[in-house]
């Protein structure tokens, strides 16, 4: 990634937008953050490096109206693919700024790896990771820090994008391994799955950031979490509310998620979130061979049938 | 009694199971690289190397708590009355918090402001506590407590405040509550090590420059504060999500619902943030804090002028939580700094006229 | 909240295995019930009257009634609150005769059971809300689709009765089935004798417009509002131009084309007439055998056409008519006699269907009414009828009876023997049905004056021996196997829904059965409505019937119209979907996913996007509710909340 | 009220009213006996019913849940049961997953004509459930 | 192609009576280029008299067999002996119908059946998985004297929801295979009359007249030789020729063959590879075969027309 290019392209797109969302060093050397540029000097804080955590595509439908451009690696590409087949965003009000992407970190990962000692900083250099402390120096390679949707990435590419800059890369691992963890998840018994949720999620705090975070939680202000009418959910600190929550978030992601992490990447207590909409997403692809986020001409499968369904069998009672 | 104690390094964990004996004990534990404050049991360890992910407040002021059920009662002879049954009673254990940060304990402050005198929930809660501090070794990314009033080894708030020192952990008792400890089983004379103590008290008080401006706070620029354009420019990444009111240790908003059932139900008061649509949301779907730039305004101004409007001192004791933990990096010291810039020049300006 | 519940005994049937005091008694300890009793029938009058004093005496707002189903008693008990000053939504019943009382052996599980049907039902009225209908105008314009007797029926009805009636029928003409027959059982009169009259009436009425060689493409729209559009399939001929002389078909030279009035029986011409009664008795080009679309030159009748009406470049159209109310009366298909082998239909040209023999028959057939075997052309001195051909045999997928092929066979032995006196009929049968009026006795003329032979049982196989078709089948009254050496053999091949009737079915939201057949409201009181309100059925397409119940149906159907268009404004079930414009996020996910396209877009001031449903187009199944992922489109009297109270009351405890 | 401590588990079901509910009803009135357990909600369509109300069911105390609508092609509302089945095979597949057993969910279809077959889905869905036991800690049968 | 991937159970008749056939078959698949694939010591079909006595053992027997199919991790079987064919098939279905069948007869195996194997008759494995295109390939001489009526007894295509293969009360199948590899084909009504199968040696008479039938028919309708895709009704029909005409006053001469046995010929077999010399009816010159002559190819009969237009 070369962020001279990106500005260059950035200010090009700049005059016909109101607005260019890339991502600009944050109030750590660990952190980027959303920038949204609307003047080219902003544009000159634009970076490019795997510190680009941010599927910026989220802020997309919250900018109705707007002309906006945005910048996304391919995991965020799909997001813009599934607003446009959700008819969320309108295509000639966005223009899609594409980044090749070879892995970004997870700031997670990269302080377990130094013992949480402070970072004093941090560069990138052929897919390895340099990491300085007050105590030591450290290269890494860069998908030993990544998150996990990086170590099996199909879509390095941007799949949707007006200007494209930097080179496309090659898929990241096979396709069939993308699973590989939920099958080896669901390998555990069904009592060791329950303990494992109670566990993890009884860590929630209800603050939403994974709902927020969520290019398509669409409710966003009218979340069923909150209201009352309908009243799904207690305010309860309570395991089997924490739960629900998550549950309601899974449904109603399904057939829609494009997996870009950000659920699982924003949430303090570190719960895999992510993991939840994944399963519903092996079960889409195995039952009506669609991927979210992949072609913007589809239809997300839970609101579309056939009257024949090729591979729902009716389940037998024993 | 004496208000300086000492445990050696092999007595500290033997001293904190002992005192759960008698306390429900409440320390920063890890679990999946997570810490946060759990009641000790058997099997979970306790981690002070680096700040816990939430604050301790929920200890005194509890995610979700019942103030009292509800049960409706009827006579069977005449069906169409109805009474209401109302418990309220509480069962507080005496409690004590171990590890808490300077800006962890000092947080509880603030919180005493508003609740002590009206809240009897909070009350018992906070009298049947003690607080037991632990000095800093050193900031982490987003920690601003030197900016906010406080400091590494800030004892306010603390009832017992612990540094570590010569291959063990020096106590120094702050109150009464501190000092009741002081005199459990283990706890040998401090006196010898009390040098020792302030020597790094002193040395880690040093190691956070101020970021914002403003002696001992900062104080913000109301003109400034007022700018929409600055909100909105700051808050276009946020994503009004509770982060961090909830990893806060000096956010105290709540909402209060009933969940009811058929024959009855409990009154809940639960934890709300500024930062969610629905904290100010009418019931007839007007919205005053509709924008999350209004939000944030919001959050940053009952901390830093509201709160100092009643109560004489901001609502923020710099733990740097909502920075580090943020999803997108709203970093609050960095705000707080443009808006004192303005402050400086009106009192340069005021200075010079006088 | 004041809820009243009434616990039914329903006689025994409930309180037999219900302790129904009981239930009373635990429901009057449920907060919120004021008022909780046992009652031997609730559903009488004076249980009733119960509830009203009840609600008048105990200041009640919402009422329960425990009894039989909802389907059965909903609507009664909704009226009894609604008279009572309540509106009629705060009604819940609890289920605990057919779903508990009737099911369960343990008294003391029942019991448990009733009580806690009615809590949910308590938990339920206590979250509902009053709603209003709205009322809307009705277009009094009628649809009828199929133009057999039963749709013909219908349409002149609706028409004397002053309505506009829309008559669309698939064929070039109508008649349908019935113009095809000879003569009628049991009275042996002449078919298009009586029919002919009627596709006159249809012809002539002012009121009706008639769209022949048309089909019905796309329904929209709701009771007493119905846009539909209609497919004029291209005849090639202008028929506004063409007088029926028929000079064209005369001198057409493609002589080979198949006769489907005559269902194949002889060719016809490629531009033709399909008979000489035809209504309207224009002439059809059929492009699969004509010259000029096959070789593409030709051209003779547009030479010879005096009135220039033939159009080679004519394509579909699509009309569009607004109507109110819809008849169904699209007839029905037959067997295809290939799908039983062993009897040779479609190998043998001896082996005919009965509807081919009532062809032969018919004066105005192609053979002028002689009967003459398909092979050589010789008269047959022996018939075998066969009945049940593939009726009755699940095996083949029909496993009803087709009604009227008894009926019809012994007419056709009678008239064999009319045409001919020297031939023998005989007739395999497995039950001889025939319990209209005289039509026994018309069977048993067909025996005993006729000397018609009837074999009791089921032929095995029809096969060729030198120039006759040996029948081979059981005679179960002798107990052995016949063969009889037949000339001709005549095959009662079983009555079959319409072909394309489930497509149709598809455009009306009407519902049909495993056999294609459409599905009545209620098959004893309610027999020619739908569960779509305004779309009624008529004749065969609900299942094989006669003639006089067809027309009998047909007159029903029209009645059911004339009583529903005598009103100027429906009232819509405001049982519908709900939109909470504060909550709804605009995402329109329930545009995509409604059955009956009843939501839309709707911008607000300020730009918001919302979606929006039309009330009348709303069918109430609530789709969109559980489409909704921030409930803001509400199904009202199923909202999630009403929901949830129910699985509260059962779940929590 | 909890279920009859010992004899019953808490099985809710949802059926639409056109047809599974009519067929229970059918069921009813063929006096076809089967198990207590069941509770029934009446809702007008199987596409009425979101997920979410399986998945609170099962959380809050249902020890199975059990949703049946009209076959296929026979939906009152046309299309109703095509995205009920979606959804809940979408559901049956997620559940696992949570670590709650599959089996404590079915989904079917039952017409209004089919009183036997009713009965057997409620007589081996009751069946299956017993088999697994009860999700929840059953409280003490009150009142 | 993996559909021409099917294992290959010749049955016992075929290592006897029907060692013709079995020769004949493996003839016409070498020619065809495909492998014959033989379980690993198959066993008994369990036949007629297996379920006449015990249906769960009979179940067993033949899904023994299946699950040596299964164990080669082949996707079907196809059984030249309709009678083998059936008894597999049968066993297969009721598996497939009823769980507790298919437990039970689990219960008796080594290795549990999962229900996984396609049985057909080897007609059917050669008229649909290799089909008549491909069947007309190899042809390399004409059968200029034959007519043929094919006979295709009783269970081949019965019942037909377990057999589901062809139309059960008209087939064509064989009748389509014969034409493809150019040898004229005659239809007759009784082509699946029965033809008394084992009621041979208890009732004679019985058997006697109803083989009359089926011969006399396809005589009448100007066949010159009968094929065959079961060795049962190849013993009835040429074994007892002779019988038949001392009991019904007939005199019929006509050879039955195998159909396998005249696409052999015209694949350019020699009558002896082909076994046709251990019939007992002479086929005298209608083997003779000659040069292909080109003609127009007809088109394969349909099973079932399309329904026309009703109205």
């Amino acid at each position: 990634m070369n962020a001279q290019e990106l500005r260059k392209a950035a200010k090009e797109v700049l005059p016909s937008v109101d607005v260019v969302i890339g991502q600009r060093a944050g109030f750590d050397p660990l952190h980027a953050e959303p920038c949204f540029a609307t003047k080219p000097e902003d544009v000159d804080d634009f970076i490019a490096s795997p510190l680009c955590v941010h599927n910026l595509a989220s802020y997309l439908p919250s900018l109705k109206g707007k002309k906006v451009a945005v910048v996304v690696k391919g995991c965020d590409s799909r997001t813009v693919v599934q607003f446009l087949e959700e008819g969320l965003i309108k295509r000639e009000n966005v223009t899609v700024i594409g980044v090749p992407c070879s892995g970004i970190i997870s700031v997670k990962k990269v302080l377990e790896r130094v013992s949480h000692e402070p970072i004093q900083s941090i560069s990138f250099d052929n897919e390895t990771v340099t990491v300085k402390t007050n105590k030591r120096e450290e290269k890494i390679p860069l998908l030993e820090v990544a998150p996990g949707k990086c170590t099996t990435c199909q879509y390095p590419n941007p799949l949707i994008f007006d200007v494209l800059v930097g080179q496309k890369l090659e898929p990241r691992g096979s396709a069939e391994a993308v699973y590989d963890d939920i099958r080896e998840f669901e390998t555990k018994s069904l009592e060791e799955r329950k303990e494992y949720w109670e566990k993890t999620l009884g860590r929630c705090i209800r603050c939403y950031a994974c709902r927020n975070a969520c290019p398509l939680c669409v409710c966003q202000e009218s979340c069923i979490a909150e209201t009352r009418d309908p009243h799904w959910m207690s305010q309860k600190d309570d395991p089997k509310e924490k739960m629900t929550f998550h549950m309601i978030h899974a449904i109603h992601l399904a057939g829609r998620c494009t997996e870009c992490g950000e659920c699982e990447r924003v949430c303090p207590m570190d719960i895999p979130l992510g993991q939840l909409k994944k399963k519903i997403n092996m079960g889409m692809k195995e039952l009506y061979d669609y991927v979210p986020g992949i072609n913007p001409e589809e239809k997300p499968p839970m609101y579309v049938f056939k009257v024949e369904e090729d591979k729902i069998e009716e389940h037998e009672l024993s | 009694m004496t208000d300086k104690g000492y445990l050696p390094q092999d007595k500290w964990e033997p001293f904190i199971e002992s005192l759960s004996n008698d306390f429900r004990v409440y320390a920063p534990c890890e679990e999946d690289g997570v810490i946060t404050f759990q009641v000790l049991e058997k099997g979970k360890k306790v981690d002070l190397s680096r700040p816990s992910t939430s604050a301790p407040k929920g200890v005194m002021f509890p995610q979700s708590e019942r103030l009292f059920s509800f049960d409706f009662k009827k006579a069977p002879e005449s069906p169409d009355k109805m009474a209401v049954e109302l418990d309220a009673s509480t069962n507080m254990p005496e409690t004590v918090i171990i590890g808490a940060r300077p800006c962890d304990a000092k947080g509880f402050l603030t919180y005493d402001r508003v609740y002590l005198e009206v809240d009897p929930y909070y009350r018992e809660r906070r009298e049947k506590t003690t607080v037991v501090g632990f000095c800093c070794n050193g900031p982490f990314a987003g920690c601003f407590c030197t900016s906010a009033g406080g400091g590494l080894a800030e004892k306010e708030g603390s009832d017992l405040f612990v540094t570590e020192v010569d291959n063990g952990y020096f106590l120094e008792a702050i109150t009464e509550k501190g000092k009741k400890l002081l005199g459990r089983p283990m706890v040998e004379d401090g006196a010898s090590h009390a040098d020792a103590a302030s020597k790094k008290q002193e040395q880690a008080s040093k190691a956070l420059q101020k970021v914002i401006p403003g002696d001992p706070e900062p104080r913000i620029s109301r003109e400034a504060f007022e700018s929409d354009a600055f909100w909105d420019e700051v808050s276009a990444k946020c994503l009004s999500c509770g982060v961090c009111t909830y990893l806060c240790p000096t956010c105290y908003c709540f909402n209060i619902t009933d969940e009811a059932r058929l024959e009855g139900g409990e009154r809940v008061r639960s934890w709300d943030a500024c930062m969610f649509h629905h904290f100010t949301l009418e019931a007839s779907g007007h919205n005053p804090r509709g924008r999350k730039a209004m939000r944030l305004k919001q959050r940053v101004g009952h901390k830093f002028l509201y709160y100092v409007d009643k109560y004489g001192t901001i609502a923020c004791s710099g733990c740097g939580r909502c920075i580090r933990h943020c999803p997108v990096s709203v970093e609050i010291s960095g705000i707080v700094a443009r808006l004192t810039e303005g402050a400086q020049e009106d009192q340069k300006a005021a200075e010079a006229r006088s | 909240m004041k809820v009243g519940v009434f616990i039914c005994h329903c006689g025994n049937n409930i309180a037999g295995t219900v302790d129904v005091a009981r239930v009373a008694e635990e429901t009057r300890k449920i907060p919120g019930v004021a008022y909780a009793i046992n009652y031997m029938y609730t559903c009488s009058e004076p249980g009733q009257d119960q509830i009203k004093d009840a609600i008048k005496k105990y200041d009640l707002d919402r009422i329960v009634v425990a009894a039989c189903s909802p389907r059965m008693h909903e609507l009664t008990f909704r009226r009894t609150v609604e008279k009572a000053g309540l509106n009629r939504y705060y009604f819940e019943m609890a289920n605990i005769r057919e779903h508990c009382s009737w099911i369960g052996e343990d008294r003391e599980l029942n019991t448990n059971k009733a009580m806690e049907a009615v809590r949910a039902a308590v938990a339920k009225v206590m979250q509902d809300k009053p709603l209003y209908s709205s009322s809307f105008a009705v277009n009094k314009r009628v649809l009828v689709i199929g133009g057999g007797v039963a749709g013909m029926q219908a349409a002149l009805d609706c028409a004397d009765g002053g309505h506009e009636v829309v008559l669309v029928e698939k064929s070039p003409s109508v008649g349908g089935m019935m113009a095809r027959l000879d003569k009628t059982f049991p009275t042996i009169d002449c078919s298009i004798c009586i029919l002919g009259p009627k596709m006159v009436d249809v012809a002539q009425h002012d009121l009706i417009k008639l769209y022949a060689y048309s089909e019905v493409e796309e329904v929209k729209g709701y009771v007493g509002n119905y846009q539909i559009k209609i497919r004029k399939k291209a005849t090639y001929v202008d028929w506004t131009k063409c007088t029926g002389c028929g000079e064209c078909m005369e001198k057409c030279p493609s002589k080979d084309a198949y006769d489907s009035f005559n269902f194949g029986v002889a060719p016809t011409k490629a531009i033709n007439i399909p008979f000489p009664q035809a209504i309207p008795k224009k002439a059809k080009i059929d492009p699969t055998y004509c010259r000029q679309f096959t070789k593409g030159k030709c051209g003779v009748c547009a030479k010879i056409c005096p009135t220039k009406a033939i159009n080679y470049e004519m394509e579909d159209e699509i009309v569009t008519e607004e109507v109110g109310a819809i008849v169904v009366a699209s007839g029905y298909g037959l067997l295809d006699i290939e799908k039983m082998g062993e009897y040779g239909g479609g190998r043998y040209p001896d082996v005919i269907t009965a509807i081919q023999y009532e062809r032969l028959l018919n004066a105005s057939g192609p053979t002028s009414g002689h009967i003459v075997r398909p092979s050589d052309h010789e008269e047959p001195k022996t018939v075998v009828f066969v009945s049940c051909c593939g009726s009755r045999d699940k095996s083949i997928g029909v496993p009803y009876c087709s009604n009227f092929c008894c009926m019809y066979i012994a007419k056709q032995a009678i008239l064999t023997k009319d045409h001919m006196p020297d031939s023998q009929s005989y007739v395999f049968y497995m039950d001889i049905r025939s319990p209209g009026k005289g039509y026994d006795e018309f069977t048993r003329r067909a025996q005993e004056e006729y000397g018609t032979k009837y074999i009791r049982g089921r032929v095995s196989r029809i096969f060729p021996k030198g120039k006759k078709m040996v029948v081979r089948g059981a005679d179960t009254l002798l107990g052995t196997t016949v063969e009889i050496e037949a000339d001709l053999v005549v095959l009662a091949n079983a009555v079959t829904a319409a072909p394309g009737a489930p497509q149709l079915a598809e455009k009306l939201h009407i519902s049909y059965d495993t056999n294609a057949f459409y599905v009545e409201s209620h098959p004893k009181l309610r027999p020619v409505e739908t569960n779509t309100s305004g779309v009624f059925l008529a004749g065969c397409a609900q299942g094989p019937k006669d003639i006089p119940a067809s027309v009998g149906q047909g007159s029903a159907a029209a009645a059911k119209v004339l009583s529903m268009l005598s009103k100027d404004f429906l009232e819509n079930d405001p049982a519908i979907a709900q939109v909470n414009q504060n909550a709804c996020v605009g995402c329109l996910k329930c545009v995509k996913t409604c059955p009956f396209q009843a939501i839309v877009e709707e911008e607000l001031r300020g730009g918001k996007v919302v979606a929006k449903v039309i009330q009348t187009v709303c069918a109430g199944c609530g789709v969109c509710t559980s489409t909704c992922p921030c409930g803001a489109i509400q199904l009202q009297h199923f909202t999630d909340n009403q929901l949830l109270a129910e699985v509260n009351a059962l779940c929590l405890s | 009220m909890p279920e009859l401590a010992g004899k019953e588990l808490r099985i809710v079901g949802f059926l639409c009213n056109w047809c599974s509910y009519g067929g229970a009803d059918t069921a009813g009135v063929g006096r076809f006996k089967q198990p207590t357990d069941l509770r029934i909600i009446r809702v007008p369509c199987s596409g009425r019913i979101d997920p979410l109300f399986v998945v609170k069911a099962l959380i809050n105390g249902a020890d199975g849940v059990l949703v049946s609508g009209c076959h296929p092609r026979d939906c009152h509302y046309s299309d109703g049961n095509y995205y009920a089945r979606r959804r809940l095979e979408m559901l049956k597949q997620f559940l696992p997953f949570m670590g709650i057993d599959g089996k404590r969910f079915h989904y079917t279809w039952v017409s209004a004509s089919e009183g036997q077959r009713w009965q057997k889905v409620v007589t081996d869905f009751t069946r299956q459930v017993h088999g697994i036991g009860p999700l929840h800690e059953k409280k003490e049968a009150a009142k | 192609m993996a559909d021409k991937d099917y294992a290959y159970y010749p049955g016992c008749s075929l290592e006897g009576t029907g060692s013709a056939y079995d020769a004949s078959i493996r003839l016409v698949m070498q020619a065809l280029g495909v492998e014959v694939k033989e379980p690993h010591d198959w066993s008994c079909c369990g036949s007629t008299p297996a379920h006449a006595v015990d249906h769960l053992l009979a179940g067993a027997l033949a899904a023994r067999n299946l699950v040596l199919v299964q164990k080669m991790g082949l996707k079907g079987v196809s059984a030249p002996c309709p009678s083998c064919f059936s008894a597999l098939k049968t066993a297969h279905y009721r598996m497939a119908k009823s769980k507790a069948f298919k437990d039970e007869v689990n219960e008796l195996l080594d290795v549990p059946y999962e229900g996984t194997v396609d049985v057909r008759s080897t007609l059917q494995f050669i008229y649909e998985n290799i089909g008549v295109e491909e069947v007309a390939r190899p042809v390399k001489l004409a059968l200029p004297n034959m007519k043929v009526a094919p006979y295709y007894g009783c269970i081949l295509n019965r019942p037909p929801e377990i057999a589901q293969f062809d139309d059960p009360e008209n087939p064509v199948s064989m009748d389509n295979l014969i034409s493809a590899v150019g040898v004229e084909v005659v239809d007759y009504a009784f082509k699946m009359e029965c033809c008394g199968a084992a009621f041979g040696v208890p009732r004679k008479d019985m058997v006697n007249k109803l083989t009359h039938k089926v011969l006399s028919m396809a005589i009448e309708a100007g066949a010159n030789c009968i094929a065959v895709a079961c060795p049962l009704c190849q013993q009835n029909l040429d074994l007892r020729q002779a019988q038949v005409n001392a009991a019904m006053g007939s005199s019929f001469n006509i050879p039955v063959l195998y159909f396998s046995q005249i696409m052999g010929l015209t694949y350019g077999f020699t009558p002896k590879e082909l076994g046709i010399d251990k019939g007992v009816v002479d086929p005298g010159n209608l083997i003779e075969t000659g040069p292909i002559v080109p003609k127009e190819v007809e088109k394969p009969k349909k099973t079932k027309a399309a329904a026309k237009e009703a109205s």
